[in-house]
């Protein structure tokens, strides 16, 4: 058992120095009905090797984005990862290491997730940030909850445009409390002002940006209108990279934003572990879930860092905390932030610049497919397509040309026909100019 | 040498990263093109590698020493893990690609499903939550929309939660909108079976317990509890953060368990990182695995399906995607490298491991309860009365020593609380050389060194950090110096 | 440019800070005929996932032991690595530092060769071993020529079953200094005792253990009748994972053993880079080629670690150096020392075991076949099969049945006929029961 | 905290490798079957990760700080190297696998090959040698080779080699059977021409010259001495260790050279891995093409094959198989990274960082020649005189102020020399610090602060030393302590 230190001799010492005639003994309080007499029905342990063989052969089965030209988006994005993000990640230090309780022997830590918390702040134009959620629909969610302990209301306008999966976390989350969510009916072509929506009642609207059609919309009316009638503007960014490219969302006077920012350093991993962004307000700061990381100095007088203002947090302030979350996505946050900080200033830009270059390539050839209809005006790195035919099955068509084609706007919206014959397609730097030429061919014979 | 924020070394212009020309096309970005600087600052690949390298080297790892984190399970993370994480038909699958093309990953959802209902005895189990926190979230929303359909939804409010518990249970439970009774211990540190009984009634939707409680010791009385919580029409909320202690050797479904959240980060070794990420299934009894949350794996002659929509009765989506892929993975191979019989072995070793440091030190220590503890041995501060020392002192006087302190202050039922625990990945020479150094830290305590103790840490990257600055001051980003901010 | 941190405004300061007017000015020594007035002939830089993209559809090129049944031996063996040598031979501290000329932080490294030294010494069953050369190959070269140093001699006996690869190298070597190289024929059956090949003036005898067909022979009898002649018994180990199944070179009376360390924690990587172990007895440690690593105590007593013995390398004695050598193969040997670090004793002798077992199980199989002899009484994990065709052609029809079933002897001994229908097959711990099955299904396919 | 050797902490029985269960087989060992214990110890897998993890960091590295190792080349190692070199089609490919599985790998070394050939201009390279000093090897044996194909191979047993060479150049030589002939250096640090010319003669094989040299000049007559060489019937072998200052900007071809090694370790940044492997390709010129060992790659109609055997004028074969494949992918990678504009920027701004090392630090320490350097600064001891601090001192006084210690004491010519590369991998940032700090020791030292230097380092893993006592006792292997070997 090439993991467990103690040998026969080790333990039978141990037994001795304890008193214990045998391991057994030290579970004598488990009740005697419920201990095992021997191994549960699964197999033996194995060697390294034939672990390696079974799991690998279960990843073969994957047809994945390196193999396939991948156009898919929705919420996940496929980014090129440096090869030194991967490096730095799994050093040992970072790797095996605990939350950073003891500053002491954690600066490593903490000093990057207050680089991590800046850059947040600065990517998303807010005063403060904190040290990771568990992914973007989750750090949604923590937003609309943090709306009602702010203004103490319980009504919550969802935009029709915000990623359907996002509306559903916070619809279940909600329905722990009573609160009353409006969600607006999806608007593929855009979506209105909903400065209407609001009511003297409602703690925030939460929109997205860009919205979970691709659409790219100016909030900061809407961001006047909502904090006119004391509620909060909450916005989602679930392309992290759009705000290389756009105008922050603090800049139109957003109170909270929370972002999936797996787009940096992450990847896409079927799902998780992601990365929830969360910004907000200075003002809001103690109200705000999840760690935070603040400067300060050590005895000497030297620069230091800390886990800090813990007293909103589970392990201290217990049923009055304002979340339950305590393991976050510390990892996730460093790959970010080393992805970032190897961008930089001018990497960042160029590189949602490219982004934007191929998906304008792509949405003009895919747009001169015959019976097809691009639905944006505006648009990032994604945008959604009318099919003259159901979209999923098309996207079946196209896996058997070695392309992901998209999502189909089924998957999203499930029994909702409306949605069936849309189709939401992203292109990132990874997609080349072949591929794109590829896909569009592709979609004209699967369409013929 | 100090290492200067990621802000303090760059320069404009520079970039650690080379993309291909950008082709010229006209913008569609809708008038919201950004027009200022972002603020970031510009380094090159060698810098960047540089910074995270010295960083790392200010941070303390079970890489590097034994981690004694009462709790936390601080044990080997097998790099074979982090490799089979990486492939590609893993890690670079979308959420949403065709569930034509991702049946390997939903393989590994599927095997992992099964291997954690029989190491648990339990029917159903939830993937999705992304932490522990998460998974406890998710078994309160179970129960609570178990009591929901059967009408009781309004009259069930009260959870009854150990006074020992996990900060996160009060706070799930709170969050989940009930009432938060807590349950006193009895002076042998577990639950006061007559008192959680006189708690109980009607209006009880659950009790939320750990086992191994916080203490480290086995719930003797737990399916009594069970009973009891059963016999009201509650549920059997099992915090199974504490599963290292008995996996492979007591199935929490043979207690009376209804549901319990698993850390894959603890019991299943996959790495904590400096703070995550986690994975939090939940397993589900009979009676509350139709209100799973989606999505789910449905297994069919051998071939596994994922289900994204749901017509029955799960009360809904706790994240956007498939849960904690990442660590899924990790967490199989460490399941299939132990193996039924690995892993009875290493809850065996852990529990051998702290009952040893609870042997060998409860002369110069004071261990807060008698008798055998399972994975981990607590004390109490009585050692230190009168010596001027406290347990902080004691667990920064720790780091001097080359080791990481033992969780301290908790659990809350005793005073001045050090939980130490070893778990299964330590030699007995590791051990014994902790020992060694505990033994003689407490022999200095009381011989009156007391300025080691209240000076320390002397030998970290830092001196003791003012954590009450922190907080009264907060500086939670950095911000560019004054001229700079003027130039803006 | 990702790699070079200078910005245009760092390199306008540097240039005043120097007072040259220009980096070209900084040339002015190169004569101007031979600056080049513009770039060469080659791409310009690319991004990283433009590099990723070509060298990985290079590496797709390959059909690799990964996806095929290898059973290719010959000097190079397919063990499983732990995916823990990977990660921590990848560690900054081991991987991007320089040879530990500067001791006081070089503890690591230096602690590391010292380990090292010691298991090639246990292993190979000598009084010491240098801290690596580039390859078996090589090591055995510089055996061959430390011999005649050590002898004064200048006829050297080359076993006929000694690898042929090596043979050309000492020969390759040994025309340098017009030593007289004695290769005896090679003996696929296995070759008889060369004592009487041994005279007054003969510096060395070389042979293979076990031999490049597979026998395993016993060298106490020859080890006695070179050196009753004042020879040297070098001793030449491709399969450094026999050494946990057989009786060391060293306890048969060998006066060298070098050996090829690439079976254990660095792989097969097409040929390189692998990793020279080169062990002697220590009464000729000053005429050893190579690095060595020794004990010592710094200024406070403690022990610790330094490279010694300088006097004998290049560095030093520049042309009375005991070899050229000077970079050598350090971070092979870290991952080799790792990978024996975690088999341990217990896990060496199992491995060996479990090859040994695979590679009988292969040759029984293989010997039913139709055709087909074997030519072995003994063997480790690797035997010699002579075929009723020629083996080259049969290799490729292996090939298009997804094995790589073996070194044919054309490919060893080109031109010599007698080598053509010969096949050298290894089984190591990588290959399963339903691949040796499948192995001998196809040899029967094929030969039919 | 000290790290015992893992001799000193396995127990036996345990292991880090978990292998299936052997079956029963007859042996066929020939009787041969070790009967004793191999005496090597037992771990399990955390003990050998942390073990390993402890040791990196005793040990400087180019991700921990500047590494201003004259000669060396310490400069930034790109993880996408690491990542590519890793590949399975080129990781897990046999060298004697069939020729039809192996195209790709193969495919690598022939644009490898082509790009060598472009950057020096030269028509042919020999990829097998396995580090610098075999490529000298392999040069210096084909021009042996092309001696004898002439017929001169008895009479042409002379080589040149300037005083300042690197140590394998007279090395590599000798080994070669040549007589080493040196050539004197002139008082601005440069081949003394007229002394060369007086050395020429029939006799002479070859001249050896690094250019630009070990003192970090370039050879402003290297046209002339090639031309001079030839004139008598010599071939110029070039050291390439100095590439690295000229790649993109000027091509060896057309200074006359005939043959010269390319470490990638130094200039196309393989990973020196704390003293290798390396990989020492060598550039040919047309009259030494013939006589390149094997095997080699040809290229037809844009695919590639390697040769394996020849009938013509090879040397012979220098080690067993293809050469340092793993070095290879690494290196190519790193070329195209660069192109054929980033690496002309690379040799500039080693340059420029030299040259601004030199004239930042000229007024405080001594320079050991005026004029500007190539890509390293020389420095001599003259700024010392008097100190009582050498330059040894010096060197380990930097160890203390977070830096490893330039190159000491070589090239030979200067006294007290030391030779700083700072390599295009470092910011200008870095440069001022490393710039500030060597000031400060210069100064500390002329102001008598003797102890500073002497008693240095005070703050590694380890004081000063003791190299004699190693090398008159030498303890090259652990050996178990007598209670044990008596048990033996």
């Amino acid at each position: 058992m090439r993991y467990l230190p103690l040998t026969g001799d080790d333990r039978a010492e141990m037994l001795a120095a304890i008193g214990a005639p045998s391991v057994d003994d030290l579970f004598r309080d488990v009740p005697e009905a419920a201990r095992l007499s021997g191994p549960v029905d699964l197999p033996r342990h194995l060697g390294e090797f034939e672990v390696e063989q079974a799991i690998s052969a279960m990843a073969a089965k994957s047809r994945h984005s390196g193999v396939m030209a991948s156009f898919l988006g929705a919420g996940a994005y496929r980014h090129h990862i440096p090869a030194a993000v991967d490096h730095l990640i799994q050093r040992s230090e970072f790797l095996t290491s605990y939350t950073p309780y003891q500053p002491e022997i954690a600066q490593g830590t903490l000093q990057y997730l207050f680089e991590f918390q800046t850059q947040v702040a600065l990517l998303t134009g807010m005063e403060v940030a904190n040290a990771s959620m568990y992914d973007g629909s989750t750090a949604c969610a923590e937003a609309v909850e943090m709306a009602r302990r702010v203004t103490g209301r319980h009504r919550v306008v969802l935009s029709g445009n915000l990623h359907p999966h996002y509306a559903e976390v916070i619809r279940t989350l909600a329905a722990l409390h009573g609160t009353e969510v409006v969600s607006k009916p999806a608007a593929p072509g855009g979506e209105g002002d909903l400065s209407g929506d609001v009511d003297g009642g409602t703690a925030c609207v939460v929109v997205q940006y860009p919205d979970v059609f691709g659409h790219v919309t100016d909030f900061t009316a809407l961001a006047k209108a909502v904090q006119g009638a004391g509620a909060l503007l909450i916005v989602a960014v679930t392309e992290v990279v759009a705000l290389g490219a756009l105008v922050p969302p603090g800049a139109m006077g957003a109170d909270i934003v929370v972002g999936e920012g797996q787009g940096l350093g992450v990847g896409l991993q079927y799902g998780g572990p992601y990365l929830g962004l969360f910004a907000a307000r200075a003002k809001f700061v103690r109200q705000m879930p999840g760690r935070l990381c603040g400067e300060t100095v050590d005895a000497t007088g030297r620069r230091g860092f800390v886990l800090t203002l813990s007293t909103r947090e589970q392990h201290i302030r217990r049923e009055k905390a304002t979340s339950n979350i305590c393991t976050n996505s510390g990892l996730c946050s460093l790959a970010f932030t080393i992805h970032l900080s190897l961008l930089g200033e001018a990497g960042l830009v160029k590189l949602a610049a490219l982004n934007h270059a191929r998906a304008v390539t792509l949405a003009d050839a895919l747009a001169g497919v015959p019976g097809v209809k691009l639905l944006n005006q505006s648009f990032f790195n994604e945008f959604t397509l009318r099919l003259p035919k159901a979209a999923a099955p098309v996207v079946e068509g196209l896996v058997a040309r070695g392309i992901l084609g998209g999502v189909p706007g089924a998957r999203l919206w499930p029994g909702d026909p409306a949605a069936d014959d849309l189709l939401i397609v992203a292109a990132t730097e990874t997609n080349s100019e072949a591929e794109i030429a590829a896909f569009a061919k592709a979609l004209a014979e699967v369409l013929a | 040498h100090e290492e200067a924020l990621i802000f303090e070394q760059g320069q404009a212009g520079r970039s650690g990263v080379d993309l291909p020309e950008v082709p010229a096309v006209t913008s569609r970005l809708g008038n919201l093109a950004r027009k200022g600087p972002i603020g970031l600052p510009g380094l090159s690949e060698p810098q960047v590698v540089r910074h995270y390298v010295r960083l790392s080297r200010r941070n303390y790892a079970i890489d590097m020493g034994l981690y004694p984190l009462g709790s936390c399970t601080m044990k080997h993370n097998p790099r074979l893990n982090e490799k089979l994480a990486r492939l590609p038909g893993f890690a670079d699958l979308h959420p949403l690609a065709p569930l034509s093309t991702t049946e390997g990953a939903v393989e590994v959802m599927g095997v992992l499903a099964h291997w954690l209902k029989v190491l648990t005895g339990m029917p159903a189990v939830a993937l999705t939550p992304k932490a522990g926190a998460h998974g406890e979230l998710c078994g309160i929303m179970a129960i609570r929309a178990a009591h929901v359909a059967r009408g009781e939804g309004e009259t069930r409010k009260r959870i009854l939660v150990p006074e020992s518990a996990h900060g996160t249970n009060p706070a799930t439970a709170a969050y989940c909108g009930f009432t938060v009774d807590p349950v006193p211990a009895t002076a042998e540190g577990r639950v006061d079976l007559a008192a959680l009984k006189a708690k109980l009634g009607p209006d009880v939707a659950a009790i939320m317990l750990t086992n191994p409680n916080t203490c480290g010791l086995f719930e003797r009385d737990i399916r009594e509890i069970a009973e009891a919580v059963h016999g009201v029409g509650g549920y059997f909320y099992c915090d199974g953060a504490n599963f290292n202690a008995i996996v492979g050797r007591v199935r929490p479904g043979d207690l009376g368990v209804d549901a319990m959240h698993i850390n894959l980060h603890k019991t299943f070794s996959t790495p904590h990182g400096g703070g995550g990420p986690g994975a939090g299934p939940v397993v589900l009894s009979a009676a509350l695995a139709p209100f799973a949350p989606l999505p789910w794996v449905v297994e069919k002659d051998g071939r596994f399906a994922l289900v994204e929509d749901d017509k029955g009765q799960s009360f809904g989506r706790m994240a956007a995607f498939n849960g904690q892929m990442g660590m899924f993975s990790r967490a199989l191979a460490y399941m299939m490298s132990h193996g039924a019989d690995g892993l009875a072995q290493a809850a065996s070793d852990a529990v051998l491991s702290a009952n040893y440091i609870q042997a060998r030190l409860s002369d110069v220590m004071t261990a807060a309860f008698d008798g055998p503890c399972m994975h981990e041995a607590l004390f109490d501060d009585r050692f230190l009365k009168d010596t001027g020392v406290t347990t902080l002192d004691f667990a920064k006087a720790m780091i001097d020593e080359g080791y990481h302190p033992m969780t301290m202050y908790f659990p809350l039922v005793v005073h001045g609380a050090m939980l130490i625990e070893p778990t299964e990945s330590e030699s007995k020479e590791s051990l014994d050389e902790f020992i060694a150094v505990m033994r003689r830290l407490a022999e200095a305590a009381r011989a009156g060194e007391v300025d080691r103790f209240t000076g320390a840490p002397h030998y970290a990257p830092r001196r003791r950090l003012d954590e009450t600055l922190a907080a009264r001051k907060p500086v939670l980003r950095w911000t560019p110096p004054a001229p700079a901010q003027a130039a803006e």
